[in-house]
């Protein structure tokens, strides 16, 4: 629904994306009269993604190299449908500038930062640099390349424990922690792996790990007119294996000076490298002060939050100034969110669970939202990660958004995997959290286990169910004799008879 | 009818009995009034015990029951009297051969023991890659690899066997 | 979760209500850590509202006589589980003085005006006189109950086009328009009858029927300390048959000096009769005129779009006024929020439809509300009305609300019952609905097929659906014989073979 | 495959035809590339047509087609050319009879009219409570009553016959 006498922004986007974010950038564009294209991999023929787009083309294969992260087929595909503009959506090529440079000798507007700004911040060694040069504070270590003769003298300089990055790496991949020296060698191997397999460049760098630190990252958006500005912070501390899991808005450990701080250290940093669109400053916090980890030039998997703050739509704003226009005005933000990512694992061992959702039961109501791609019938495939949906909450303070998004975890049931949801209701909980003085270790000190009352109580409701899916067995039979409205008499059928004979 | 059930390593003897209409439980000495009812489609419940409601969405597989109430996935075993009785007569022959399956499918990165190694509990013994993540695969327990069903490079289903242990 | 160290308002709330109202209470309840206890029908044993409600109690029988209309069994419900306050949704009870009265007798706080301002309000004639004594502007008409012998001449006196209104009714119920005289009659008895099985009043009065007027009514909350704040105000003009289909806020015809006029009127009169809670004052507004109708002494269906707009939890301020605390200060609204309401209900004729939900696809993403206590296999029967869901979008101005209501209209798709999603999707694509310039009588302007290029395209998709189908038919067998990955060849099984070759 | 479609008063004639894997959709001179897809558990689709994708839901009953897609509900007719011969054959024997039926499950509140009353198209002929309102059921054309089969204050079943036309 646009106003049909308004010029529209562009004419039509590529989504060269998959799953939640994929269709997160599909809503947007729809709300503002732009078609959308998407692309896919044969996995992925039937994805929501490619239901909700206007069109679809076939990019074939199902591992990401043969589709998603094959740059020559999404500017083609994008050249074919006659697209203007392409979102990058997270992960894949969001945040590589080959495909910035790609789109931009195709004359497709790349919803993202120049190139320029890509390969510095996607580097690690050269995002410290960067980051020095603009005054922003940094964590003790080492910012070069690492390689396997110098790695054992470099970790006993900068003292364990330390941390192993992938100079190319983001999302928590590819990052180990070693706090013994006998643990060094084998990290490294399987750091160096990952981030070979999963970045195309094994490159890895050491720096100390700081002691409870908390993930606490700021959102900027800069147009090409020079202006940046920041929506304020998202504390994302609530980590296992670095892979974020709840992330909440705004993070209590910050004052308003240091907030301003850090959201100017930000915003300099991305006017230094000549930065468009949006993007995150992810920083350590420690003891009251903070430290710059790394920049994604992206939008975040938990914008969200923001977005329910700030009553914005932070796609929309990369769209807009992704053709021209000045960055709009910051809102005042408003109340508390929360959001929990919902993925299929094993939640013990973190492993991820494949097999087909067969039941879905969303939560509703008052200050919740839900972003998946997720349908009843689909399959949880091995070719992607592992998230399923993102559950946000937006409550007038922090204790309501908290009790909301426990309410809301109640509801939200899915069948046919095993999922997360369980870790993420036991931390909300736990007093830690409540407490609001939590740091990067928090999901290792969660109880792991329901509450006695809900065990025994699950041991009943197991047992009742079985009993009444074995009346229900016999009362087929029953109701086939017309008594189908007496309590089922199974007891008096065939064998079962026999051994209820011997019970009390 | 009694149900034994198990979780995690906590076992509770459940006697369920309906009277008149009406279903009561025995757990131990106490007597809890149980009104369970399907809904709609199946595969959800909507369990009353003693006037406390609860939203029940259950998974039965033969005894394996998993069950999703109070914000939480149970996953949980439970036999009846019948089961158990047979269960007794067909066990007893459980050797001490035991398998390393690939929990999930993933392609197998790389297999760091060879048939007559001895490991110990917790030790890698094969890296799957899934999703994205290396996954170690560890010894559930200490013991002796007495044949190796993969190799490195190779796409696994999930559940398949990768080695023999004893 | 709450603060355990906090005194709760209430320890446990009775839910004197179903569907998604219940279910809207019981999760605001939950987020202040105070129980629930539902009551149920026997059709309702496995509604949401029992599920999800912390105790649940029985009332038996079908008929809402026999069960949410009875207050006798709902208060010894109360009593049995030890609530120490009730809350009575809308509908029902919720405008029964009786029951508040009977609250008051048990020691039970009714989360609802006291008795006296429930009498008052709830006949139309009482509250005409109150409004008028408070200064508050009337539409002409006769405040009294008509009879059959005064009708014809009552109504040639006010003059035709006329309107017939049930005294004790509500949300559209038993209300008549009547353009002719030899109408009358026939209208007039059918809302007696309407009334009486409704309400169990059958008193009916008459007004003039206002010409292209706008239904929009200004959101109250009073408390017991003397003070009523207004939210603003809901434009609620897309009716059919006198019931709300889709609503928004703001309302795009006040000016800001209206608005004021408007609230204070609607303060005034609640301060009038001393009322305590949310509560809802109707106006009929008019070529810039404003004129009261009637007030709701209760939660309105509609309530969500305030709510998103000021980002309260309103049934939260209901529990804390009912608690004896001041109304919390008013938030400066944001934004611009429609809401759509979803019934089960032959679009073309207005009736209701019947049947099993079989498939529900919610919509999501940014802005998305959905309030509903709908689930997959859940009867729709005709106990009960016929509202199935409530989709709430929240934009930052009217143009985003109006394009994401539409987005989340495209993505809500209920099978196994006819619904009246398309009516609410081309009322808001309507050039009368996107200029904001309609009345109550927009929904008879409305196109009633979809467009023309829709329906080619479901001409075409149902005949593929169909090939497609008879094509899996003759896969399964293919398949069975290992050819399950080529291109079934059902075209040489059996006699389709013959018809097939009769064709070009 | 011709398929014979009918959604309202419009007939279109449809011809389906998959030729290497490729599915074409014939409409008069028209020729459009079409790729249908199931997806997961049935009932809804994946619709490409030309390149433009829709996401329908489907319910396919014999030839009634019931569709949800974009943003509108669809209750087609859609036959093949097998049927439609063996429609040809079995027709011509539909007479003047008809019936009024219960648009829903209600209670008969009124009966306005009796055995041999002429009707004229539209006039009330039964009010039936359903859901809190009264709705008035009236002919769909002019004729003659010949039987009444309800009587006021009956509860009646959805689809149930009340009247019998002429």
């Amino acid at each position: 629904m646009s106003d049909p006498s308004k010029p529209k922004l562009f004419r039509r986007i590529l989504v060269a994306n998959r799953g939640e974010i994929a269709l997160r950038v599909i809503r947007t564009a729809q709300e503002m009269g732009i078609e959308t294209v998407a692309v896919y991999s044969d996995a992925d023929r039937t994805a929501l993604h490619v239901r909700r787009a206007d069109q679809a083309v076939a990019l074939g294969g199902n591992k990401p190299s043969e589709s998603y992260l094959d740059i020559q087929k999404v500017i083609d595909a994008a050249r074919r449908t006659g697209c203007d503009a392409l979102h990058p959506g997270y992960g894949f090529l969001s945040e590589n500038e080959d495909l910035a440079e790609a789109c931009k000798q195709a004359g497709v507007e790349f919803l993202g930062p120049p190139p320029h700004a890509i390969t510095v911040m996607g580097d690690k060694v050269e995002a410290r640099k960067c980051a020095m040069q603009a005054g922003v504070p940094l964590v003790p270590g080492l910012q070069e390349d690492v390689d396997a003769a110098h790695l054992v003298a470099a970790a006993k300089q900068v003292g364990y424990p330390v941390m192993l990055k992938a100079a190319a790496g983001g999302g928590g991949k590819g990052i180990r922690i070693v706090r013994e020296e006998r643990q060094l060698i084998e990290a490294f191997e399987l750091a160096r792996a990952e981030a070979r397999s999963s970045f195309g460049d094994d490159r890895v760098y050491l720096e100390k790990f700081v002691t409870r630190p908390r993930h606490v990252e700021i959102q900027v958006m800069a147009d090409k007119h020079g202006n940046c500005v920041s929506y304020g912070e998202r504390e994302c501390s609530v980590q296992r294996r670095h892979q974020k899991l709840v992330e909440e808005s705004p993070c209590v450990a910050l004052t308003p000076e240091l907030r301003a701080a850090m959201s100017k250290a930000a915003c300099d940093l991305a006017k230094s490298v000549g930065y468009v669109g949006a993007g995150t400053v992810e920083f350590l916090w420690s003891e009251g002060r903070f430290y710059f980890m790394e920049m994604n030039t992206r939008l975040q998997v938990e914008h969200p939050i923001t977005e329910m703050r700030y009553g914005v739509d932070l796609v929309r704003e990369q769209i807009r100034v992704g053709a021209g226009l000045p960055v709009s005005p910051v809102p005042e933000p408003r109340g508390h969110a929360i959001e929990v990512r919902v993925n299929a694992e094993d939640p013990d061992k973190y492993f991820p669970s494949l097999g087909t959702v067969s039941r879905i039961n969303l939560p509703g109501g008052p200050g919740v939202r839900l972003d998946s791609a997720m349908f009843r019938g689909m399959e949880v495939t091995p070719f992607y990660d592992s998230m399923l949906a993102k559950l946000v909450v937006h409550g007038a303070d922090r204790e309501q958004a908290i009790a909301r998004c426990l309410r809301a975890l109640r509801e939200l049931r899915i069948v046919g995997v095993t999922t997360s949801l369980s870790v993420a209701k036991r931390t909300l909980e736990s007093a830690e959290f409540v407490a609001g003085d939590y740091d990067t270790g928090i999901l290792d000190r969660i109880e792991k286990r329901a509450a006695p009352r809900d065990r025994e109580l699950a041991m009943l409701a197991a047992a009742a169910t079985r009993f009444l899916l074995a009346e229900r067995a016999g009362a087929t039979v029953e109701a086939a004799a017309g008594k189908g409205d007496q309590p089922p008499r199974w007891a008096l059928l065939g064998r079962t008879e026999r051994l209820r004979r011997t019970m009390p | 009818m009694k149900y034994f059930v198990r979780l995690g390593d906590e076992e509770r003897v459940i006697e369920l009995q309906r009277h008149a209409g009406r279903l009561t439980a025995r757990c131990g000495d106490v007597v809890h009034e149980v009104d369970l009812a399907l809904v709609g489609d199946g595969g959800a419940f909507s369990l009353v015990v003693d006037g406390t409601s609860y939203d029940v969405v259950a998974e039965a597989q033969r005894e394996q029951v998993v069950l999703q109430m109070v914000g939480e996935r149970f996953v949980l075993h439970c036999e009846d009297e019948r089961e158990r009785a047979a269960h007794a007569v067909a066990g007893h022959k459980a050797g001490g051969k035991r398998e390393l399956h690939a929990a999930m499918p993933g392609i197998v990165i790389d297999v760091r023991v060879k048939v007559g190694d001895a490991v110990e509990e917790g030790q890698t013994l094969v890296v799957l890659e899934a999703m994205k993540m290396q996954n170690p695969l560890t010894a559930e327990a200490a013991g002796k690899v007495t044949r190796v069903v993969c190799k490195v490079g190779e796409a696994v289903a999930g559940g398949a066997v990768l080695l023999e242990l004893e």
